[in-house]
C-alpha cells in the first residue's frame, strides 16, 4: 500500500522542487504568503507556550512543527467554507481569520473563547476525538443541500483513526457525496502511543479506498504539496465530486501538552533532529533563499510585525476583564428552563451576598 | 369563515407522522433522516408516505450507524436545516450518546450562541409489545441529567402532534420519545391543521383529592386503569397527571396536585434506581414537604435489564401494583 | 475494486466446478455433509416461519438463501473455537452444535434462549448491530494470551459495515493480530435499505486494506467457497497470521423478520429468480447429481431424519413449560444486590397473593 | 511473625496504582489496558510503572477508541481474563455507552450466568483541576441506572486501594471512579499488603446529632470543611457520610444516620436533575419519613454543562454553599 500511496511532495527537505506540475502557480507573492502565515502561526504558538509557562493562561497545546500542515490547508478556504478544527490546530484557525485574543481566551478557560468572529464558519476545537468529522459531514451537506459551492475542511490527528466516529463520518460523506475535505496530520503520535500501535495500516491514506474515495498522501512539511494538494480536494469538493482523504506526514516537536512530558516515552532528540532538517519553515525559507526572493530585512519586518499583533491580542485576553460566571446559565437554552433560571437567581443572590 | 377545526381521527403513529407532513409542507428547512424512514416509511410507519410526498433529498435513508445521524444532523442543524433524526429504537441510541451528550446539547452553551442545534430526535421506546432484547429500554433519565436537551413524551395522538410540532419549533434540541405501546392503542380526534401543545406542561387527566397519580408514555394508560378501578373498589379519588415532557418537568402541577392530596404515587416503566421517578420525589420534598401526609411511593421497572419479552409483563409495572402503591399510601 | 476483489467462485450456478483448487478435498463424504446441513438448516428456517404463523413464538427473523454462507463457514469451527451470530444467523449456530430447543426458545422470547449448550463458546444473538465484533476480537485476543491455536468467527451484515464498532473491531484485530475471522453476510439489504445507500464503495472486501489485513469476496450461495476460503481464513488465524474479513455475497429471500414487509421497498419477483437460478441448496444438488452422488431415497431419508429431530426440537421447546420470571432477577449479579432482592421479594410475594 | 501492619504514606493515585500491582503480581488473568496506560503510565501516572513490571502483554496501549478498549475487554473478560480498563477521563466515555450498557453489565443477566464479564472500568472525573472542556464531567448517575454494573467512589488513598480490589475481585462488571481532585490532595498511611474495602458500604467520617450531610468523591472534601466550620460557627453538629459506593447505596447508614438527626444536605458536582442526590432523596422518603423534621436539602452542580475552566468554580458546590443548606435545613 506505500507504493500505492506514496507521499507526494513538490518541496525536498533543501528547498528544491522536486515536482514541477505547480510551478507556474509557485509564485513569489504566494510563497511570500505561505512563509508569512507559518512564522505567524510558530509565532503565536511560541508565544502561547511561553503565556502557559508564565501562569497567564492555562494548559495549552503546541503545534509547532506541523505549521505547514495547517497554515498551507487553510489558505485554501473560501468565506464561507466550514472549518473544523482540533485542540491543537490554532495555526489553521489563526490563518482561517480565527481571533488571536479569543484563541488565548480558550487557553485560559474562558467561554469566549470558543466564539469565532462573526461570519466567520470556525467550530471551536473539537474535544472528544474524531467527533468532529461527522459535524463536517452535515454541514457540508447541508451546502450541497443549499446548493452553493462551499464545504468543510476538518482536522484530526492519527490517533482520530480509531474512532467509529472517523469511519462514520468518512462514510457518510462518500455515499451522499457531501463536499468535505478530511485533513489528517499524522504526527506520529497520539500522546505516547505511537502510529504503529494505533493501526496496522502503513499509511492512513489507504483507508480511502474503503469508501471509494480519492485519498492522498503527502509530506506535510511541504506546504506547496500541502497548498495545492488540498486547493485540488476542495475544488474536486466545489464541483460536486465529493469527498477526500488528505494524510499530511508531519511531526510535533514539543510535548501533547503543557502537562506532557514525551521524554517519558520518546528520544526528544528526533525532534532536535527534525527541526534542522525537515522543519516547513525553514525548508520554504530555503527555496526563498535559492530563488533569491528571501531577504533577512524582510523576515525581521515581518517578524516585527507580527510580533505587534500577538501582543496586541495578548494585551486584548488580558484586557477583557474576568471571565463572566453568567455565560454558564445564558446560553445552556434559548429561553432558560425554570430548574436553570432558579439555579441562577441562586447564583445572582450568592453574588449579591458576598458584594 | 367558520371557526369549527376540521379533525380526524388518528392512532397516536398517526398523528406523528400527521405533524411532520404538516410542518414539511410550510418549511423546506425540514428534514427526515433515519435508517429505513424513506421508502420504508420506518419500521413502525411512523414515516410512511413522506418520502413520496417531500422526495429523497428531504427524506432520507442513511446508513446503519445512530452516532453518525445525529453527528451529521447537528451539522445540518448548525448550518440551516431542521433535521428530525429517527433512531429506530430507543435502544439504539446509544451508539450515538457522544454526540447528543458532548455536542447536540453542549453546541449552543459552549458557543454562547453562537452556533445552535435546531433537531428533534424521535424514538420508539417502551416495553409490551413482546420486542427482542434491547429494543424495550425506557432510558429517559439518561438524557433528563443532560444539560442542554428537553425531553417529550406523549401518550396519546392529539398530545403527540401537539408537542411535535412544537418540537419542532423549539430551537433547541428535544428527543421526543414515543412509547410504541401507545402507538396503535387507541384513536382520538386531532385537527388537520397545525398547533402546538407546550413543552414543560403536564396534563390533569383526572380530578380527585385522596392522592396523586404520576406517569408519562405508556404508564399513563396504567394510571388511568388504576384511578378508576381503585375508586370503584374503595372509593379513593386520584388526581391523575400525565407529565408529557420530563425536563423540564411541570413543577407547578405536580407541586399543586400534591398540595392539595398530601399523597402521591409515581409509576415508570425504567428501573427504580436512578430513575426520573427520584426526580419528582425531590421536587415534591422541594416544593411541599409541609403537605405530604405519607412516603411517596414509587411503582417502577426492576433494576435489571428488560428482560426477555416472554416475561416482561412481570418486570412492567401494572394496575395491580399501582393499587397496591395507592392503598399502602393512604392507608399510612 | 472490484477488479482487486473479484468475488471468488468454485462452483457455478449450474453446478459446474469453475475453479479447481481444492476439487481433491471435494469428497462425496464432504459434499454430502454440506448439503445435509445446509438442507438441516432450511429446514429449521421453515419451521420457524411455520411456528411464528400459527402463533407458537413470536416474531421470527429468517435467512432462507443464505445458508451456504452460514453452514459453510460453521463446519469450519472447532470445538473450542468461539461464535459470535447475529439475530440471523441460526443455520450457523446450529451448524456449530446450538440447541434448537434454545433457538426457539429464543424467539419464544425466553431467557432460556441465550444460553448455549455447556462447552460451547457461542455468544447470543448480538442485538445492537455491530458490538459484536468487539466481542469476538476481544475473545480471540485472549486465545492468543493463552497461546492456543483457537479463535474467534463472528457474523454481520451489509448494513453492519456503517457503525463505528465494525471499524474499531477490524482495527483492534489488526493491531493485535488477533485469530478473528470477520464473515460478512451482503445480503443486499439491510432491512429496507440496499447496499447502494449503505456504502459508496462497490465491495464490503476492500474495507479490508484499511487495516492492511486479507480482504476476500466470495460467491456467498457457493458452499464449496465459502467452506475452503473460510477455512483457510481460520488457519492462517490459527497459526498466527492474524485477522481476515470475508465478503459472502447472497440474499435473503424472504422478509427481514415476519414482522416485515418487504414489498414496501423491494421487487419480491427477484427472490422468485435466485430461488431457481443462484440458491445454494439448488446448486450443490446439480453438482451431486453431475457427480453421480445424489439419490431422491438418500434425500428423502435425510429429510425424514432432519424432521424428526426438528419435531422433537419443537415438543421440547413446547415441554420447556412456561417462562420462569425469576431469571429475570438471579442472574443480575453473582449476589443480588439489596434492590434486586427487594424488587424480587416483593415478586415473590404478589405471585404468592395471586395464588 | 508480628502483627503489625506495614504502611507507606501514598497519595490517592498512588494507592491506586498499588492496588493494582499487588493484584497484578498474584493474578496473571488481570490486564491493564486503555490510552497512554503504557510507557506513559497512564496521563495522571495512574499506571506508571505497570509496563516496565509486567510487560507490553498485560499493560496494553490500545488505539485510540473507547468503545473498542471495552467491546474487546468484555470479550477477554468473557474469556478467562480479569481486565482493568481505563477511560482517560469519565468524559470520553460516551463513545462506549453501548457496549457497557447493552453488553458489559448484561451479558451475565441474558445468559442466565453462562458468560460473566469479571472487569474493572477506572476513569478519573470531577472538576475543579482547571481541565479543558467535557475532561470535567461527573456522570456517575448514568450508570447507577443502569441493571448489573456497580459503581465505586473513593475519596480518599486508602479507600482507594481497598475498594479498587474488592472491584478487580468482584465477580461483575465494576465501574471504578476516581475524583481527580483528590489525586494528589493528600496522603495517607496505606498497608503494603493485600486488603479490601466492602462494596456497598459507605463510612460514617464525623458523628453529629443535629444533620446528616451526604456526599460522594471530591464533594467529600466539602461536606467535611463544611461540617467543621458549621459547628465552629453555629455549633451545629453533622454526622458526616461518605457513600464510597453509589450502586448498590449503603442504605443502611443513610438510613440509620437520617432517622437519628431527621434532617440531611446531599452534596454532589453534576447537575442537580437527574443527579444521584434524587435517589438518595428516595432512599430517605422510603425509609425515614416520619423521622423528618425538615425538606431534604441538595447541594449539587447547576443543570448546565460544566462550563470552561476559569469559571468551574461557580459551578461546584462549595462549603459555603453547604452551610447556607445547613442553617437552612437546621431552622427549618
Ligand atoms: C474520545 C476521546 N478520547 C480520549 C481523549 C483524550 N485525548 C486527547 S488528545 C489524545 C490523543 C490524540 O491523538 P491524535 O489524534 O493523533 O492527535 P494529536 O494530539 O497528535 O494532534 C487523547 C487520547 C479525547 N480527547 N477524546
Ligand atoms: C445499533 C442498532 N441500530 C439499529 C438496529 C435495528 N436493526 C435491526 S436489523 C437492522 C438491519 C441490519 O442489516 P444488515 O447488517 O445488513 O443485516 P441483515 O439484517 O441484512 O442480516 C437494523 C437497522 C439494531 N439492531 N442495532
Ligand atoms: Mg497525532
Ligand atoms: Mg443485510
Amino acid at each position: 500500500m506505500e507504493t500505492q500511496f506514496p507521499m507526494k511532495q513538490i518541496l525536498n527537505e533543501d528547498g528544491i522542487v522536486v515536482n514541477a506540475e505547480y510551478e507556474s502557480q509557485m509564485t513569489e507573492e504566494l510563497t511570500k504568503e505561505l512563509y508569512v502565515m507559518m512564522l505567524r502561526a510558530r509565532m503565536f504558538d511560541r508565544k502561547s507556550v511561553n503565556l502557559q509557562r508564565q501562569g497567564r493562561i492555562g494548559t495549552y497545546v503546541p503545534f509547532e512543527g506541523q505549521e505547514a500542515a495547517q497554515v498551507g490547508s487553510a489558505l485554501v478556504l473560501e468565506e464561507g467554507d466550514w472549518m473544523f478544527p482540533t485542540y491543537r490546530d490554532h495555526g489553521a484557525t489563526l490563518t482561517y481569520g480565527h481571533s488571536a485574543r479569543n484563541l488565548f481566551l480558550y487557553w485560559k478557560g474562558y467561554p469566549m473563547g470558543c466564539v469565532p468572529p462573526e461570519g466567520k464558519n470556525i467550530f471551536p476545537p473539537a474535544v472528544p476525538i474524531a467527533s468532529q468529522l461527522l459535524h463536517a459531514t452535515g454541514t457540508a451537506w447541508a451546502e450541497q443541500l443549499k446548493g452553493t459551492d462551499r464545504g468543510s475542511i476538518v482536522y484530526f490527528g492519527d490517533g482520530a483513526t480509531s474512532e467509529g466516529d472517523f469511519h462514520e463520518g468518512l462514510n457518510f460523506a462518500s455515499v451522499f457525496n457531501a463536499p468535505v475535505v478530511f485533513f489528517n496530520q499524522n504526527n506520529g503520535f497520539a500522546i505516547s502511543v505511537p502510529t504503529e500501535k494505533q493501526m496496522k495500516s502503513k499509511t492512513i491514506a489507504q483507508k480511502a479506498v474503503a469508501y471509494d474515495i480519492p485519498g492522498v498522501r503527502l509530506d506535510g512539511n511541504d506546504i506547496f504539496v500541502v497548498y495545492f494538494e488540498t486547493k485540488a480536494a476542495m475544488e474536486r469538493a466545489r464541483r460536486g465530486e465529493g469527498p477526500t482523504l488528505i494524510e499530511a506526514v508531519t511531526y510535533r516537536y514539543g510535548a501533547h501538552t503543557t502537562a506532557d512530558d514525551p521524554s517519558k516515552y520518546r528520544d526528544q532528540e528526533e525532534s532536535k533532529r527534525r527541526r534542522e532538517t525537515t522543519d516547513p519553515l525553514l525548508r520554504l525559507e530555503r527555496y526563498l533563499q535559492n530563488k533569491g526572493y528571501f531577504e533577512e530585512s524582510w523576515k525581521a519586518q515581518v517578524e516585527e510585525e507580527i510580533t505587534k499583533e500577538i501582543e496586541k491580542a495578548v494585551e486584548d485576553m488580558e484586557a477583557y476583564g474576568p471571565a463572566e460566571p453568567s455565560d454558564m446559565f445564558t446560553h445552556v437554552f434559548k429561553t432558560p428552563t425554570w430548574s436553570v433560571q432558579d439555579q441562577y437567581d441562586a447564583f445572582k443572590a450568592r453574588v449579591k451576598e458576598e458584594v | 369563515m367558520s371557526t369549527a377545526v376540521k379533525t380526524q381521527k388518528l392512532t397516536m403513529v398517526q398523528a406523528i407522522t400527521d405533524a411532520m407532513a404538516t410542518m414539511m409542507r410550510e418549511h423546506d428547512d425540514i428534514l427526515v433522516l433515519g435508517e429505513d424512514v424513506g421508502k420504508n416509511g420506518g419500521v413502525f410507519r411512523a414515516t410512511d408516505g413522506l418520502e413520496a410526498e417531500f422526495g429523497e433529498k428531504r427524506v432520507i435513508d442513511t446508513p446503519l450507524a445512530e452516532s453518525g445521524i445525529i453527528g451529521t444532523s447537528i451539522g445540518l442543524a448548525m448550518n440551516g436545516f431542521r433535521p428530525i433524526a429517527e433512531m429506530q429504537f430507543l435502544g439504539f441510541i446509544y451508539p450515538a450518546f457522544n454526540q447528543i451528550m458532548t455536542h447536540a446539547s453542549r453546541i449552543r452553551s459552549r458557543t454562547l450562541g453562537h452556533f445552535t442545534v435546531p433537531m428533534v430526535i424521535r424514538a420508539p421506546f417502551g416495553a409490551g409489545v413482546r420486542a427482542p432484547e434491547i429494543h424495550s429500554d425506557s432510558v429517559e433519565a439518561l438524557f433528563t441529567h443532560m444539560p442542554g436537551i428537553k425531553v417529550v413524551i406523549p401518550s396519546n395522538a392529539y398530545d403527540a402532534k401537539g408537542l411535535l410540532i412544537a418540537s419542532i419549533e423549539d430551537p433547541d434540541p428535544v428527543l421526543f420519545l414515543e412509547p410504541m405501546r401507545n402507538y396503535r392503542s387507541h384513536k382520538l380526534e386531532v385537527p388537520e391543521e397545525k398547533y402546538t401543545v407546550e413543552i414543560g406542561k403536564g396534563a390533569r387527566l383526572q380530578e380527585g383529592d385522596d392522592i396523586t397519580l404520576i406517569a408519562w408514555g405508556a404508564m399513563v394508560d396504567v394510571i388511568k386503569k388504576a384511578a378508576k378501578e381503585i375508586e370503584e373498589e374503595e372509593g379513593i379519588k386520584c388526581d391523575v397527571l400525565d407529565l408529557r415532557t420530563l425536563y423540564p418537568m411541570d413543577r407547578d402541577l405536580i407541586a399543586e396536585s400534591v398540595q392539595k392530596t398530601g399523597r402521591a404515587v409515581i409509576v415508570h416503566e425504567a428501573p427504580g434506581t436512578g430513575g426520573v421517578g427520584n426526580d419528582v420525589v425531590s421536587l415534591i420534598n422541594d416544593t411541599s414537604f409541609l403537605y405530604l401526609r405519607s412516603p411517596i411511593k414509587r411503582v417502577t421497572g426492576h433494576d435489571t435489564p428488560v428482560p426477555m419479552c416472554a416475561i416482561e409483563d412481570d418486570y412492567l409495572p401494572n394496575a395491580d401494583r399501582v393499587k397496591q402503591a395507592i392503598t399502602e399510601t393512604v392507608r399510612f
